[in-house]
């Protein structure tokens, strides 16, 4: 049966209303109705796969009221979101017991939910902005969630820096619709595609670019990502490190320049700078690091870096009109490492969660040996670091080296090599994550450390084996009906408008 | 924080009731006048407001406790989700599909029952923005008990 | 007509420069009155009475959640800026984005007067003026823009409050972390 | 022209959130920017001797509506952006108040150079 597209946002939504309702007593119910919520929205996400359909919300044509768009590229983010939130909420079943009114927590979390479906699916710039304001809200108040001094300060530097980018998003809203007359995506491109970029269309673009790089914290506006990481709560900053930079700024980034501007080549140069920047700096003030979170925090910076670099080699193809196959094989590298780093950086900061709730420190000095006292901790690690790092088996491998291979292809080869040498000091830095908490002897104050059983377990081993099986997705059968849709959907950019209207 | 003097008092109190009417007529002839459910939310938030400055928190708690006003935040929401979400099931249509209006159950132009859901969602917003933004001067104000605690000790 | 919006604007950009500059906090706040209730002027000219009723009401409320922020621990002396060095990056940045918007301001958008909805073909706001009444059955065009054409904007709109009501909640709770007794799963 | 003053303020709004040290400066800024977006967009929809988009009794000639209200009449699409927009500026307020009047507590100051702990 067609699962009406709303229902990604309305379930989230109405369980977020629920469930401060239940107060002290009813936690466990409240638990409980948060995971049924999750695993719902993993189970529709799975059923759409592959499909693509438009869905007019009060059954207003296209231009009058705001339409949900489903295609390849909200389906792929669709399924990413749904998949980490679900492992997240397991994990923070017993993570979040340190904390207080976990009621109040499981309500944000649905509404950080919430927004991320909404951003996805949305048709309408302006509704885009409103879910992204709803996402960047929870996420604000879930950075600050322990209420001590780095959790304070980081929010509020987040804060400050998100509320100043969803201003110059609104701002370039505004510019957008004082110059096509219209909200809707599809009537947007159209009127550019007739009447063409005007001075105010292109600094509009420049206001989103600013905007949703801050968002997705590429390097020049990365400043608040390593201080907002670190100090959140351990499925919060794999939520926000694994999913929400991608939906709210590269997804909206991406749909923004591809189908909605129209590819040029300034805007890909633009691209490949920011990508390149970001994977360079971040790794190498990873590298410097002991704190396994701001650690992580760092790396996040650069994968980001992978993914922006894949998408604007195609970018630049595209614009350039090179032919579609090499463009769309680096979109294909960017989305795929995009998906994949979305599972395996969310499972690192679970990992470091764990380690943190059982050792109470997350400093890599006071670690070591943690080998024969948390085993499964230790599996699920070496299994995420080796994926990051790229080594053959497992799924981040396969992701770099399409991108490596399409910008050999695209000619660019100092970028393949600056793509290479990244890898090579992240594998580095997470040898030397290995080497500090899990080998060397075990310190005397973890004698007594245990294992944590239960959900936290089970969400990390279901990330881990995961990340073991997204390789699988590779083969053509999977490939053509999760990850081809998506990079058509960029490849053929602009006729994004013909689709919406005829379909 | 015991409030302010007599002559406030007074006056806040009648006030108030004014302020509270106010904001009743602009909730309901939201969809013919100017107005509508934010603005009628926010105008009864800041009768509540007047009160607790006027008469001190403690008083204003009596009147609408804190977990009364979250319990009618969540609720004014959930009502305002269901009307969208009755559109989708009841006629199988779209998500906030007017349905009072489309199918012309009641109400000619005009007059007050004109506009199907309309009045329907513009009270339950109403009856959300105004818990939530009392909710928020509430919270603010007890916040600041715990810090003159701390000072003292 | 021209003269009142000139004269409004210039006078929000003045208390806007005031409430920027000046040492006292509790001016500042009072200037971010000043501007708001320009503002509410301002959009009553501008033929948007819903938005003057609803800046009105809203400025009083963000009044007093500032004021609630600044009485009990007013600083009337503010030490000098950043240090320098990201006070220059940040105003060259500043200066950069005030050129390209100037330079693109004025020429591209329609001038003042002509709404771009008059221009476009099908716009969805001269159907929203012209059937609004039949299709909504509201009178007030702008509600039944909020509450049917595009209703699902509310709904998220509805839920922004909520979000910074549970998050304000959240970060102002007194006891923040208990002791991890046995967790029960 | 009301255009150019519209950035002017935004720009206002912008330099004081960037430049600003004390916290009520910043989220001061973040405020001036958001009026300056919200003005902008309802002037985007101005119209010289325009009127309210709102329909009264006498614009009703016979069943349909005059022709005189269909084209004097403002755009209704950028104030309802602006109705929503001005109370997701609220919103942000009241989380950005509460998180400073929190670090007051917990600091003492309200100044973000001497609040720093974390390095980087």
């Amino acid at each position: 049966m067609t699962i009406p597209l709303p229902v990604f946002v309305a379930i989230p939504l109405v369980t977020a209303f629920l469930l401060p309702l239940f107060g002290k007593k009813g936690k466990a119910a409240a638990t409980a109705l948060a995971n049924l919520a999750t695993l719902l929205l993993l189970v529709s996400a799975v059923t759409l796969v592959g499909q693509s359909r438009v869905y007019e919300i009060g059954k207003w044509s296209i231009p009058l009221g705001i339409n949900l768009v489903l295609d390849g590229l909200s389906c792929l983010l669709l399924l990413a979101i749904s998949v980490v939130s679900c492992a997240t909420m397991l994990f923070s079943v017993r993570y979040m017991e340190q904390y207080t009114s976990k009621s109040k927590y499981l309500s944000l979390f649905m509404l950080m939910v919430a927004g991320m479906n909404g951003v996805v699916l949305s048709g309408d710039i302006f509704n885009l902005f409103v879910f992204l304001e709803i996402a960047s809200l929870a996420s604000y108040a879930l950075v600050g969630f322990g209420c001590e001094h780095e959790e304070l300060e980081a929010s509020f530097k987040y804060m400050v820096l998100g509320s100043i980018a969803s201003t110059f998003i609104l701002f370039g809203v505004a510019l957008v619709y004082g110059n096509t007359g219209s909200l809707n995506m599809a009537y947007i491109s159209k009127a550019i595609q007739s009447s063409g970029m005007n001075a105010g269309l292109a600094f509009a673009l420049c206001l989103f670019m600013t905007g949703f790089g801050l968002k997705a914290a590429l390097v020049p506006f990365h400043a608040w990502l390593p201080d907002a990481h670190p100090s959140a709560p351990a499925p919060i900053s794999a939520m926000l490190s694994g999913v929400l930079i991608k939906s709210l700024g590269v997804y909206a980034l991406v749909r923004i320049i591809f189908n909605v501007f129209g590819v040029s080549v300034s805007v890909s140069w633009v691209l490949i700078s920011l990508g390149v920047l970001s994977m360079v700096i971040g790794v190498f003030l990873a590298v410097g690091q002991w704190d396994f979170k701001r650690l992580l925090a760092y790396h996040s910076i650069s994968q980001m870096g992978y993914v922006v670099l894949g998408i604007g080699i195609g970018a630049l193809i595209l614009a350039r009109g090179g032919n579609i196959a090499w463009a769309s094989l680096a979109i294909l590298g960017g989305l795929f490492h995009l998906v994949n780093h979305a599972v395996f950086k969310s499972l690192l900061f679970l990992t470091s969660g764990s380690i943190q709730m059982s050792t109470g420190t997350r400093q890599l000095k006071e670690l070591g040996g943690l080998t024969e006292k948390m085993p499964l901790t230790r599996t699920t690690c070496s299994i995420a670091s080796a994926s990051i790092a790229g080594i053959p088996p497992f799924n981040g491998f396969w992701s770099k080296l399409i991108i490596v291979i399409s910008a050999v292809q695209a000619g660019f080869l100092s970028l393949a090599a600056v793509t290479v040498i990244v890898s090579l000091v992240t594998l580095i830095s997470f040898l030397k994550i290995q080497r500090y908490i899990f080998l060397g002897e075990l310190p005397e104050n973890l004698q007594e450390v245990k294992e944590n059983k239960g959900t936290m377990a089970i969400a990390m081993a279901s990330l881990a084996c995961l990340c073991v099986l997204m390789g699988l997705l590779l083969i053509p059968s999977l490939r053509e009906s999760i990850l081809e849709p998506a990079v058509t959907v960029l490849t053929d950019g602009m006729r994004y408008s013909t689709n919406i209207i005829n379909m | 924080m015991k409030g302010m003097t007599i002559i406030v008092k007074n006056i806040s109190s009648f006030v108030k009731v004014l302020i509270f009417l106010f904001g009743i007529y602009i909730i309901l002839f939201g969809h013919l006048t100017p107005g509508g459910g934010f603005a009628g939310g926010v105008i009864i938030a800041s009768s509540y407001v007047l009160l607790m400055l006027a008469y001190g928190r403690e008083f204003a708690e009596e009147n609408l406790s804190l977990s009364m006003t979250s319990k009618l935040d969540c609720l004014g929401a959930l009502l305002f989700a269901a009307v969208g979400l009755f559109g989708l099931f009841y006629g199988a249509a779209s998500f906030f599909w007017n349905f009072i209006h489309q199918k012309s159950w009641w109400g000619e132009p005009f007059n007050l029952l004109s506009a199907g859901t309309i009045p329907l969602s513009n009270i339950f917003i109403g009856i959300k923005v105004g818990a939530s933004l009392f909710l928020v001067i509430l919270i603010l104000s007890s916040f600041r008990l715990e810090t003159s605690a701390s000072e003292k000790e | 007509m021209a003269i009142i919006f000139y004269t409004l604007l210039v006078f929000i950009i003045i208390a806007a420069f005031i409430a920027v500059e000046t040492k006292k906090l509790l001016s500042a706040v009072i200037c971010i009155g000043a501007i708001g209730f320009g503002a509410s002027i301002m959009f009553l000219f501008l033929f948007a009475p819903d938005i003057a009723i609803t800046q009105i009401v809203v400025e009083v409320l963000g009044l007093i959640i500032l004021i609630r922020a600044t009485i009990s621990r007013d600083r009337t002396f503010i030490a000098g800026d950043r240090e320098f060095f990201g006070m220059i990056v940040s105003l060259v940045i500043i200066f950069l984005i005030a050129v390209a918007g100037i330079l693109v301001f004025p020429e591209t958008l329609p001038d003042f007067g002509t709404p771009i909805f008059t221009e476009t073909s099908n716009s969805a706001s001269q159907t929203y003026v012209e059937e609004g009444m039949e299709k909504t059955g509201a009178a007030n065009l702008v509600a039944s823009v909020i509450l049917d054409f595009r209703a699902y904007d509310t709904l998220g709109e509805a839920t922004v409050l909520f979000t910074s009501i549970i998050g304000a909640t959240i970060i102002l709770r007194k006891k923040t972390k208990k002791l991890l007794e046995e967790p029960d799963l | 022209m009301p255009y150019a003053l519209c950035f002017l303020l935004f720009m206002i709004g912008l330099y004081c959130a960037v430049v600003k040290k004390n916290m009520v400066k910043i989220v001061i800024g973040i405020l001036i920017m958001e009026y300056a977006v919200n003005l902008f967009l309802v002037m985007l929809g101005f119209r010289w001797g325009g009127r309210a988009p709102i329909i009264t009794a006498e614009d009703m000639v016979g069943g349909s509506l005059s022709e005189l209200f269909v084209n004097s009449s403002v755009d209704p699409l950028p104030q309802a952006l602006v109705l929503t927009a001005i109370v997701i500026s609220l919103g942000s307020l009241a989380l950005m108040i509460s998180i400073c009047i929190r670090t007051y507590e917990r600091y003492g100051t309200f100044d973000i150079t001497q609040i720093r702990r974390l390095k980087g």
